[in-house]
């Protein structure tokens, strides 16, 4: 029976991260993976789809060759080889993977793969193993929201309906795909599949899109998915699925449709399940409830990443990981949640830090709101990619950046600005002045912030 | 309850760069006190260290001062 | 006979800046210009080629598709349409210089278009006007550096000579390219014409490329450089043009060469001709001299751009316009030339801000040094793009960050975030604490700093 100070349970970018740094903090660490070590972000979440996506752009470019001066006689002689993207996809998942684990071992974690099974606070059982240790880092990640619908067991079973870990090992590339919920993983979902040819339509049971990000980006995302062919249907909700028919109820009325797939996308819940009976506080929704520090009501029990529900994105899980690694090493540490970025790999891409318009006005803030378009971008132009915009949120008195918000092809590299400036309780007036280079798109945060001071000079 | 939390954004704070906080701690130099020069009167560390010159020369001249009272004194 | 607060000749990056901003700020403004607005970066410098470079990517990438998973059967079906690639280069030009055209005017700038004849510091001739103006801001920009090589003059006639004006209007891809310089823009034209096919040979003076750069960068994108076709010759002189040969000494061994093209990029003159007969001081190379507000040796004749010298680029030329014209309105502005940035737009690019590890050395400080590569980076796998990496400069005692230097596909949107960290005197522990999302490239600027402070999680 091994004895560790810190043990995990749960190998994605939460866990594996605080097991690494609880061991470069001189913890002895044990991680439990019943998996891939990775979780769902390296083995079915965040990179397989971002190693499609580059597939589907270099397509979308392909097809598009004439706009770049390139001639291709009969593009008939182009085709997608969806085995090889595949493959690819396959290929750098595993590089990854096999990362994880030399950093594990080089760490001197001990991982024990099978699933973890907690006994108590200090003991916990994988296989025919029983650790025991003196702290607990549950990081079990989520798991697909699957709706009660009519018939959707058989349809999941025949394959009709998949999740997102369904859809990115299909055999073939449907025709016509029908994405139920448009969150961030939808709208990825649909950009990817319908840059590779499918017909696809999302449903979404609302009137909107991408829920949570600021209103200006969401209707210009909006606007550009559908002017490139994605079928929106709104107040869309499904009742039954019936052999291959998808029964729907279209703002009150029913319609049929026969799609070839159906990709579930309507959220994910916490893969806490039998944590109740131990003792640990779950809220209504089933997430692992923690105080700041990450800590659950039992002394010693932390829980980061998916599991709490906070927010579901793969940096902020490794971040809860290091900061609960801090925790139990004694050094008092939070995360602001407020400043986390989050990003949607669209064409183009969105990436968002700290504050949307709509927000901190009702946070009560006195605010300055300025943007500044690609179209006004000499970079931009010069990519033949100048859809998008940069939006600055800055608090009145000192200017001080509450949020930026960028629709651009790398916004989701060029939000980094935005957070490290947050972090520095930075201004506008330091953006101004912050000499960005020429030609690039990044002098659209610049110009934008010389435009909540007083005047862009490129508008 | 929400006009507090208003206030309380509203409220004058000292706007300082990472490394002139730092500084400023080394230094002994009460960071409220120090007036900025950067933008938007952000103290930079060379706020800093022109302040902590001030504290310096001024605590030289009380030395001064305090041995040409004693002199004085001796006088 | 027109009565002006500020008048500035040239319209390029520098003078139309400052133009702008004079007018914005309340000045009566003229701006004089001989031939389009935008001077080289939006004609013939910046823009253009930025341009092409995305084009000559798109097609790189299409001759790479396979390994996207992507077929085409035949790649000979594929063709560069050179004449299509320019056009496209000119409309972006031309949608650019005619948005700067509208600024001028939407600001009420008055445009004057011809040579302005400085008759004396207030009194400029253009063609029959004669214009008054209490402050005049030079803003000439410079030229090609034209060495003196026997038969240079009849190779240049010829058009086997050109400079990177020239080689922006070639009528066909050269097959063989010799680039004579291998500073910023001879290894940006190497990249482009390397990836449209051209056989390319850059010839070097000194034992190595990309002068001023951070040694470790440098060494790598030479050797990228290198893997990617390109030859690079060291100590390599031109000693005469003689019909369609290059006779060359290298390392002091005669050579010669029969390219289709010879492209002059050995570094530019500052326009300043004449200026030292109406009393402006010039420096040994030809730029004019100004002090920190930009002023020349003449009370309220400021110099910005190239034509100082001082660093050529377009965004420090826009920058010095909008400080002159601070200081003509009364306020008492100065430039860091030490933050600006720099960018070198290869495959993959540079992006430079800040000391380099041997400048810092040399200045006395005390440093630790932090590299982070994008082989260890996950989106930069999924991109199938991980050559590269990230260098941080930092201060010891606090961890004040110096200098950033990025090698990456996107370095130069990344740079941003190292300029606005060092304008506000950031450190890497702002830089490690700032959640930078998932995956990104940025996120190996993160690791950088964690490193600085005690240890990356992925490496
Ligand atoms: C399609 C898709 C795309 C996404 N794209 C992004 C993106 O681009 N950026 C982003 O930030 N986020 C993205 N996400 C979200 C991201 O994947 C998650 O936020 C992240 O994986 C959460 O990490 P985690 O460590 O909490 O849990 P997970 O990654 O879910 O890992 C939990 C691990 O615990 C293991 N486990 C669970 N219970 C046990 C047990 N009892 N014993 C042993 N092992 C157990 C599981 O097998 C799993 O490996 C995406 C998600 C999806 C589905
Ligand atoms: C191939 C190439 C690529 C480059 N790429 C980049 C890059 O990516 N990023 C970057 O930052 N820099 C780049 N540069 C450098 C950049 O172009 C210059 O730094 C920038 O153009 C300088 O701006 P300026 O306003 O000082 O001068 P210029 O752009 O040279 O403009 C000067 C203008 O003044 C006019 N003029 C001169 N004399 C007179 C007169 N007497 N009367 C009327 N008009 C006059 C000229 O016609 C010209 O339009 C590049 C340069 C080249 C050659």
């Amino acid at each position: 029976m091994k004895q560790y100070d810190v043990t995990v349970i749960g190998a994605g970018p939460g866990g594996y991260v605080a097991a690494i740094k609880a061991a470069q903090m001189g913890a002895k660490t044990a991680i439990i993976e019943k998996e891939d070590v990775g979780g769902v972000c390296l083995n079915w979440g965040c990179i397989p789809t971002k190693t499609l996506l580059k597939s589907a752009k270099v397509y979308q470019n392909i097809m598009n060759s004439e706009k770049y001066g390139i001639d291709i006689i009969d593009k008939n002689v182009v085709s997608i080889n969806w085995s090889n993207m595949l493959k690819r996809k396959d290929q750098v998942v595993k590089k990854l993977t096999g990362g994880v684990s030399f950093l594990l071992k080089k760490n001197n974690v001990d991982l024990y793969k099978g699933y973890g099974e907690i006994i108590d606070k200090n003991t916990i059982k994988v296989n025919d193993d029983t650790i025991k240790t003196r702290n607990l880092i549950i990081a079990t990640g989520s798991s697909p929201r699957i709706p009660k619908i009519e018939g959707i067991e058989e349809a999941m079973e025949k394959g009709l309906v998949v999740t997102s870990k369904g859809i990115l090992a299909i055999e073939e590339i449907p025709k016509e795909l029908i994405i139920v919920g448009g969150g961030v993983v939808g709208v990825e979902f649909a950009t990817l599949y319908n840059a590779l040819g499918t017909k696809v339509t999302i449903f979404q049971r609302s009137d909107a899109l991408l829920g949570n990000i600021d209103l200006d980006l969401r209707d210009t995302m909006t606007d550009i998915l559908k002017r490139d062919g994605i079928n929106v249907m709104y107040k869309t909700d499904v009742k039954k699925f019936d052999g291959n028919k998808v029964i729907t109820s279209v703002d009150g009325t029913t319609r049929e449709f026969t799609p070839d797939k159906v990709l579930l996308s309507i959220g994910r819940v916490a893969n806490s399940k039998g944590l109740e009976k131990l003792g640990i506080e779950l809220d209504k929704r089933g997430n692992v409830v923690t105080n700041e520090r990450l800590e659950t009501n039992i002394e010693g029990v932390y829980a980061v990443g998916d599991v709490n529900g906070k927010l579901m994105l793969a940096h902020v899980a490794s971040a809860e990981g290091i900061v609960a690694v801090e925790n139990i090493m004694g050094h008092i540490s939070v995360l602001n949640y407020d400043k986390a970025p989050s990003c949607i790999y669209g064409f183009p891409e969105i990436g968002s830090a700290g504050l949307t318009e709509q927000v901190a006005r009702e946070k009560g803030y006195d605010i300055i709101v300025s943007t500044f378009p690609l179209s006004a971008n000499g970079k931009a132009l010069a990519e033949g990619e100048s859809d998008g915009f940069v939006k600055i949120i800055a608090e009145k008195s000192y200017g001080e950046v509450l949020g930026i918000h960028i629709l651009a092809p790398n916004a989701t590299d060029m939000i980094a600005e935005a957070v490290t400036t947050m972090e520095m309780e930075g201004t506008v007036h330091e953006l101004a002045k912050a000499i960005h280079p020429h030609p690039t798109l990044s002098e659209i945060v610049m110009e934008a912030a010389h435009g909540a001071i007083d005047k862009p000079i490129h508008i | 309850h929400e006009m507090k939390g208003k206030n309380d954004i509203n409220k004058k704070k000292v706007l300082a760069t990472p490394v002139a906080r730092k500084l400023a701690k080394d230094l002994g130099i009460d960071i409220t006190t120090v007036e900025g020069t950067g933008a938007v009167g952000r103290v930079m560390k060379e706020d800093i260290y022109k302040a902590k010159e001030a504290l310096d020369t001024r605590a030289n001249n009380k030395d001064v001062e305090a041995q040409e009272g004693e002199m004085k004194a001796k006088d």
